[in-house]
């Protein structure tokens, strides 16, 4: 059963249309997320979902039943706010137990949902504490706590992270997700960290100016991008996209960056068969700054692919060496082996995983294969 | 929506109850002073002839000059003391609580009751001038009491005293929001205290002064009891103002029609006064939705 | 008639809440207490507008008070918008009209009913001297013209009084120093040009005499004296550093409850030039209101009887200083004044030589919105010494025909 | 900058702030020194001076002796009518001002803009021009000549300032607040109550303190709208002042100012600090 | 010549103590990021150089001249403050020539050196906008010309880009390096992202509680963290550390990791001579999650250590696979190639790279080797 139905939904603010014909399917258990740049309209699709706004156009099904006219509170919903929105004058008990009460959900049962809830987050200590007095952590746990004490249909969550130090970002991520593996509840959940959505989505819905542009598991959105925008605002550093020419010799596709240029690169493709018609035209050649690595790197089986290029600037992060390079004279990011530091200025051999390209069409910037 | 009734009336009646009030009395008000309505209202028609013998009147004239004349310094000197009381005080100095509750206490006091102890001051056969005669500098003067070109001034002295606190009030509110890195950045900058107040601080204290000057205008348009109790028009009627008149007419005067009419002056003023303020409101909003 | 089943009431608005204008008024609510009645009075402080704005906020709201004060052609004006009751048959019977000088009569019964009782005169112009300043001036002749009194306050002055006149600066004492001219050089120029607003008469010499005399009156006043009322001179007044004063007689009464005494001053009709005193009348009456409760009617009949009555008229005069309405009260007994003796008499004698008319400064004259538009033009040219007398005439006349 | 270094300077801040502190004191250290002389030495020095010797039975006529008309009691039973109406109607306009303010800032709805923007435009209106309309509503509503009236007209007048000041303060507060209590099933009163009103204590503060001053000091409304026994401190002040035909009871009526400024005065003086704050919270939008 | 010196620095706020002693030399040219978590006391430190706040104890010294009583515009320094500090009311023009006008500079030559900034940060079309409209980016480059147009001896930073989404701060971080590049000014660089510091930094000052742990260029501070706090502070995720036993035999050290345990890890180690004294006793044994890497990754000539241990949780981020395992009993985070997704609660095999490993005093927390 789809816990969650979006049928051709549109939202305007007076002459401004932040969602045009949203349609969305999330089955019960699922955990969705919503990526986007900021102002896509992912804050205005979650507040619609959640009652909070209404719909210009379209409806909204939470677990079969049509809302569009239900009141917030009925709609057997829980939100986790960016700003955790946790009331500031009550404790973090009484923060928890709010619902309940205006529910009138009689006292015993309050506080038995409340043990389970605050061992489950660990925050049996702080119960008694305003939230002024909680750490950013702390803060989130009980605005989750808040949330899970509902056990809804639907979790909603604004970006629940983003008020928080990297650190503790990754020490959260991996909390949430731990916990939709226990209860398995069905989340949406947005965010503009695509890392975050990859963790932790089982589907991603990848928006851009109120438009659903992809609806995938997150390997298939990384791997297969639907267009340009997905390509690009997936993965950090992100793809590298420049222009290339599509030939075609005996032994199948090679795809040449910088075409006609003394330094031009030639590189064979494999599998790219859906992009045969594009043979002697421009296409985008996308390929990942990870399927680009040291000129030793053994990517596969087969025999690598290796091109000198020249280093423009090198990045030491401690774990890996981002390279900024020219291949065929086109910009390029590639992660390497933090052993290596080449010179800038110089040429270097990188090791090239032609198995992960993707080519787009320039024109409707559409993924050909 | 039954369910909701409660809260519809809650929120609605008392805001519609205010609002109708404004709307009726004013629309009254307006009706009133097209009618020959004397000491009460009556019904009836006399077209704008209350507007032009109130227009007509030395008094009306008077009162308009005057309210110019006041409205301007007033406003200009409340804002200039205000603003220097909120820089003094900006200066993390000993003893603020005490000094604020000072310049704040005469917002606490009755108009009337300024008037009064103002005329008492200011009146120079009983008050300053009398105490520095005796004193014995006998050629000391300060009698713009009863000097019917300075006479305003006193109720500008009065007026500053009692109301700058608030102009102080909101100055140093504004000062002490001001982002604490900014003066950092200007003291890298070279610049001096003075600098730093005048290009940098001050400039962002345009929102609250655009409200100081409003409600200080405000007070300035509508000032009635504190001009009753200090000079109550006089010497003779060189004092008057726009709120006196129209007080006068309706109510001593028994001249409903014209009183009404110059209360709608009055509101033509305010309105002058406001409009471009929304105006200024309007484009504010509109700026800082597009940043 | 059930008169002895209802206690009477009487519900009353005034502005006399303090001084001896209050002292006098609860006098006379002890005395109707006394007759049995309930005395409910609402004193409006502050100034005359306060009081109306009661009175009238009462009847828009259809409850007027059983009884007013009010005063002078208001009466008329008021009378027209809430029902008033007839008392003709209690004035009758108690023959107030014969002893009411004739011109105070007609204002307290427009459209020929008595519908109001005037309570209490003062004349306005009466010539207050001062003791010690006579003194200081070795003068002992009471001054009869404005000639006299020029030629006096010009003696003090040299004698060493600072000021010769003690008046104060209100807008009614503005007035009461032009009407006081104007009335002093021509009763008739008065009685033509401020009560009956003829044209002619208002642009005549004797108006412009008078603001002449008027501004001479202010040239010998403390410049500092601004809108204060004259009873802050008073002290200096007495002890001779001031030394003529033309007020109302309550002047009087407010010296006494001061504590000084009536050996330091004297009280003599104000300056006339054909030596025969002028009358500025003044006189303070109830107003009665329609009302249907029997008990609030008792009391209106109470209260009319009272008001009317000779005994309590000494009263209440004796506690103001005014005199009374009744030209038929003996004022040779204990308890009055010289002061109030000679007023008396300037009124007998005034009535007699038609000198006697009603004042501009208060309220007496005029309606209200004449009224302040007239004394709008004095107060401004008292104050402002710029202004010719000739521009005030023009002025005045301006005036009236911009409130008419 | 805000440091403490450079004395010369400061001691030029301390001299002038201390200046102006004189220049504000001085109306109100007069009228105290002259609660303390007796008439006849005001008389007969100026207004300002120093007390002879201390007439503390100034404060005694004031309080209870000196007479209105046949009323000697002093300003005390006018001190009463004034709380009698200053409270009620203080506490009307700040609550629903304060629910009015959160609506209109939280709740949107049709019209609201308009409907708050007149509201505020009563701030404007001059009082005079009320007076007559308000005699034939309160004639209409039977509440003429009651204490009840004058609180409603204060608590309707007030509410143009409470809203003002309440609904600049409350559309600072995070929308999603607001949204995570309906999601929680609170309703439009258990948010105010439970969630919003908590929040509000610097904004009632100088709703409190703007509306008690004015409302105790008002005048015109008070003794045009009761009746006797009713009326309101300032009447009683104005009967003292406004003795024209008398001699002045300077001492007397300073007596019965300071007593009358009292309350004021003290809610200044214990609530200033927050005035300050709140003030900043609700005015500067 | 050191371009700034810091002696003995100390500060107390009432009797909280923000700086306990901080020594620093800084050389010009020298390109120095000061990180720690927030509260450490990195701000405080930046203001005192800056003169905005005055030591309790100690001097500062900037160009060989002590500073401790100079003011802040006489020290020859320009600053850029995470918030900006844009002058509200100024346009940014006016922003950048302030301090000109304030050091009376001659017009011409403000116009010259404002002409020269905008070019360098290409915002040559915004000067007459006022700093309310522009993106935060673009105040970001503002507030770097102001600092620029000064030509100070010492360019303070802190944290100009915490401010900015995570897409814009990479770019930016890459503009500023390329800036100290080209003008080889002396930079100090306050910030608490720990990839900022390794990329940008010649030299790191690791704070923490108003002491500085380690103060060395990056690789020094990734590869050689002075004591535990550096080694969980520096790299994303952070290293791995748990206890560990070290024993010898025959062939060398070897640390055992839940020793004693049925799936003990035993970890022969080479090159650690230094912690020979600690033979026998325990040690904390931290290992960088890039270390830990699916079975077939070939670290080095060497043969590759390969242990196989149970999964509990796969996070992929597209660009990478992030592995939770337990070593000996202990949780350790890997990061494996994207292809690879082990299962959930199976065990798999992991390569170790043990050249790169960290042994720590476990009472001092100090690194050993
Ligand atoms: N009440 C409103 N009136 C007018 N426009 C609005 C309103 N609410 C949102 N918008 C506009 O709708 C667009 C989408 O807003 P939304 O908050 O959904 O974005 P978002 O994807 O959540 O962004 P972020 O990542 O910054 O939170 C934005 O351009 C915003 O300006
Ligand atoms: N004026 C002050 N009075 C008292 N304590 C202060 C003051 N300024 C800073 N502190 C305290 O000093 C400590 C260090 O503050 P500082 O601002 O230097 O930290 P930081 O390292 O810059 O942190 P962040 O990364 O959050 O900016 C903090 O605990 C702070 O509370
Ligand atoms: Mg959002
Ligand atoms: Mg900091």
């Amino acid at each position: 059963m789809a816990a969650l139905s979006i049928r051709t939904l549109s939202k305007r603010y007076a002459n401004l249309e932040v969602l045009k014909g949203i349609d969305l399917d999330i089955e019960s258990g699922e955990f969705t997320v919503l990526v986007g740049p900021s102002g896509c309209g992912k804050s205005t699709l979650l507040n619609i979902v959640a009652g909070l706004d209404r719909p210009s156009e379209g409806t909204v099904e939470i677990g079969g039943r049509v809302v569009n006219d239900i009141p917030p509170k009925d709609r057997d919903i829980a939100m986790v706010f960016q700003s955790y929105a946790l009331y500031p004058s009550m404790t973090v008990r009484q923060n928890i137990t709010f619902g309940m009460e205006c529910r009138h959900v009689p006292k015993a049962e309050q506080e038995k949902a409340l043990t389970n809830v605050a061992r489950l987050l660990q925050i049996e200590p702080l119960l008694d504490r305003k939230p002024s007095q909680l750490s950013g952590g702390q803060r989130q746990r009980v605005a989750m706590g808040r949330a899970l004490v509902r056990d809804p249909l639907l979790f909603l969550f604004d970006e629940p992270l983003s008020n928080l130090d990297a650190k503790l970002r990754v020490e959260m991520r991996m909390e949430i997700k731990r916990l939709h593996q226990r209860i398995g509840a069905t989340i949406v959940y947005v965010t503009h960290d695509q890392i975050e959505a990859m963790t932790m989505a089982t589907r991603i819905a990848v928006m851009h100016r109120g438009v659903v542009q992809q609806f995938a598991d997150p390997d298939t959105v990384y791997r297969y991008p639907a267009n340009l925008f997905v390509a690009r605002f997936m993965g950090s550093p992100p793809m590298n996209t420049m222009p290339a020419r599509l030939e075609a010799d005996a032994s199948g596709l090679v795809a040449v960056i910088g075409a006609g240029r003394p330094d031009e690169v030639r590189l064979r493709l494999q599998g790219y068969d859906a992009a045969a018609p594009f043979v002697g035209r421009e296409v985008v050649f996308g390929i990942r700054p990870e399927c680009i690595a040291e000129g030793s790197r053994v990517f596969s089986g087969d025999a690598p692919i290796v091109v000198n290029a020249p280093v423009e600037m090198v990045e030491p992060t401690g774990a890996e060496t981002i390279v900024l390079l020219r291949l065929g004279g086109e910009s390029a990011l590639a992660r390497i082996t933090p052993d290596i530091r080449p010179t800038p200025g110089t040429p270097a051999a990188f090791a090239l995983d032609t198995r992960r390209i993707c080519l787009f069409n320039p024109e409707t910037e559409r993924l050909i294969a | 929506m039954v369910r909701r009734l409660p809260e519809y009336l809650t929120i609605w009646l008392p805001l519609l109850v205010s609002a109708a009030h404004l709307v009726s009395f004013s629309l009254w008000t307006i009706w009133i002073s097209f009618t020959p309505s004397t000491l009460v209202p009556v019904s009836g028609w006399v077209g704008l002839r209350n507007y032009t013998a109130v227009l007509a009147s030395r008094n009306w004239q008077i009162a308009f000059d005057n309210l110019l004349l006041f409205g301007s310094a007033f406003v200009l000197l409340s804002l200039v003391t205000g603003l220097m009381l909120a820089i003094l005080l900006d200066q993390r100095i000993r003893g603020e609580n005490v000094l604020r509750t000072i310049f704040l206490y005469p917002l606490a006091v009755s108009f009337v009751v300024t008037g009064t102890v103002w005329s008492w001051l200011l009146n120079p056969g009983i008050g300053i001038q009398k105490l520095v005669h005796d004193l014995g500098w006998t050629s000391f003067r300060f009698d713009w009491l009863v000097d019917r070109d300075m006479a305003i001034w006193t109720i500008v002295i009065a007026a500053v005293w009692q109301s700058s606190g608030f102009a102080m009030a909101l100055f140093l509110a504004g000062l002490r929001s001001v982002d604490a890195d900014i003066i950092k950045a200007a003291q890298i900058d070279g610049a001096g205290p003075i600098r730093i107040y005048r290009r940098v601080i001050l400039p962002t204290l345009w929102p609250i002064t655009i409200t100081v000057v409003v409600v200080q205008l405000q007070f300035a348009i509508s000032a009635f009891d504190l001009v009753r109790a200090l000079t109550n028009g006089g010497p003779g009627i060189a004092t008057q103002l726009p709120a006196l008149v129209v007080y006068d007419l309706m109510f001593q005067r028994g001249q409903l029609g014209r009183g009404a009419a110059a209360a709608v002056l009055m509101l033509l003023i305010l309105l002058a006064v406001l409009l471009p303020y929304a105006a200024w409101r309007y484009v504010q909003r509109r700026r800082s939705n597009h940043a | 008639r059930a008169q002895s089943a209802v206690k009477p009431r009487l519900t009353v608005i005034s502005q006399w809440s303090a001084g001896s204008d209050g002292a006098a008024i609860t006098a006379l609510g002890k005395k109707f207490e006394e007759k049995g009645g309930t005395w409910q009075h609402s004193p409006v402080p502050g100034f005359t507008t306060e009081m109306m704005n009661k009175l009238r906020a009462q009847i828009i709201a259809g409850d007027p008070p059983a009884c007013s004060q009010l005063k002078g052609p208001e009466i008329a004006a008021w009378s027209k918008i809430a029902p008033t009751i007839n008392l003709d048959a209690l004035v009758a019977a108690a023959g107030y009209e014969k002893v009411v000088a004739p011109d105070l009569a007609r204002l307290h019964k427009p459209g020929g009913k008595w519908i109001s009782l005037p309570l209490q005169i003062y004349s306005t112009n009466m010539l207050f001297l001062s003791k010690r300043a006579m003194d200081k001036a070795k003068a002992d002749k009471i001054p009869v013209t404005w000639t006299d009194f020029n030629e006096l306050a010009e003696k003090m002055k040299a004698g060493g009084v600072t000021y010769p006149i003690a008046n104060g600066g209100t807008r009614p004492d503005d007035g009461q120093k032009f009407e006081a001219s104007l009335a002093g050089i021509s009763p008739a120029a008065y009685r033509a040009a401020i009560m009956n607003l003829d044209k002619k008469a208002l642009e005549g010499p004797e108006i412009k005499a008078a603001f002449a005399q008027a501004r001479k009156i202010s040239d010998w006043m403390d410049p500092n004296v601004g809108a204060q009322p004259y009873a802050t001179n008073l002290k200096r007044f007495i002890d001779g550093d001031m030394g003529m004063m033309i007020q109302g007689g309550w002047a009087q009464g407010v010296l006494r409850n001061a504590g000084f005494k009536f050996d330091d001053f004297t009280i003599t009709p104000g300056p006339s030039d054909n030596s025969k005193p002028v009358f500025l009348l003044n006189a303070d009456a109830f107003i009665f209101w329609q009302r249907k409760e029997p008990d609030l009617q008792a009391g209106q009949t109470l209260m009319a009887q009272l008001v009317m009555d000779p005994a309590i008229q000494t009263m209440y005069s004796q506690i103001t200083g005014s005199i009374p309405v009744r030209t038929d009260v003996d004022l040779s007994g204990e308890g009055w004044s010289d002061g109030q003796r000679r007023t008396a008499a300037a009124l007998k004698d005034a009535v007699a030589n038609n000198q006697a008319v009603l004042s501009l400064a208060h309220n007496m004259a005029q309606e209200n919105g004449l009224t302040a538009a007239m004394i709008d033009v004095i107060t401004e040219y008292v104050k402002n010494k710029t202004i010719k007398p000739e521009e005030a005439v023009t002025r005045l006349a301006e005036a009236v025909e911009g409130a008419r | 900058m805000r440091d403490r270094t450079f004395a010369p300077s400061r001691m030029l801040i301390y001299l002038v702030v201390s200046l102006f502190a004189a220049a504000y004191l001085a109306p109100l250290a007069v009228v105290v020194l002259n609660s303390l002389r007796t008439n006849e030495e005001i008389a007969q020095a100026s207004m300002i001076g120093w007390p002879k010797q201390l007439a503390w039975r100034n404060y005694a006529a004031a309080w209870s002796g000196f007479c209105v008309a046949e009323t000697c009691a002093g300003i005390r039973p006018y001190m009463l009518n004034s709380v009698l109406v200053t409270i009620p109607a203080t506490i009307f306009s700040t609550i629903l001002g304060a629910i009015a303010g959160y609506a209109v800032s939280l709740w949107r709805f049709r019209g609201d803009n308009w409907i708050y923007g007149i509201v505020t435009l009563g701030l404007f209106l001059p009082q005079q021009m009320r007076l007559l309309p308000w005699t034939i509503v309160l004639r209409d509503i039977g509440l003429i000549n009651t204490l009840t009236g004058l609180v409603l007209i204060h608590t309707i007048q007030g509410l143009s300032f409470t809203v003002l000041f309440c609904r600049n303060y409350y559309v600072a507060i995070p929308h999603e607040l607001i949204r995570a209590a309906r999601i929680d099933g609170a309703g439009f009163f258990r948010i105010f109550w439970r969630i919003i009103l908590p929040l509000s204590a610097p904004i009632l503060i100088v709703t409190v303190i703007w509306q008690f001053t004015h409302i105790w000091n008002e005048f015109l409304y008070g003794v045009t709208f009761t009746t006797g026994q009713q009326q309101p401190v300032t009447a009683a002040l104005i009967a003292l002042s406004a003795a024209i035909a008398d001699i002045p009871q300077h001492g007397v009526q300073s007596a019965a100012v300071i007593i009358a400024a009292l309350p004021t005065l003290l809610i200044y003086l214990l609530g200033g600090r927050y005035f300050v704050r709140g003030l900043t919270a609700g005015a500067v939008k």
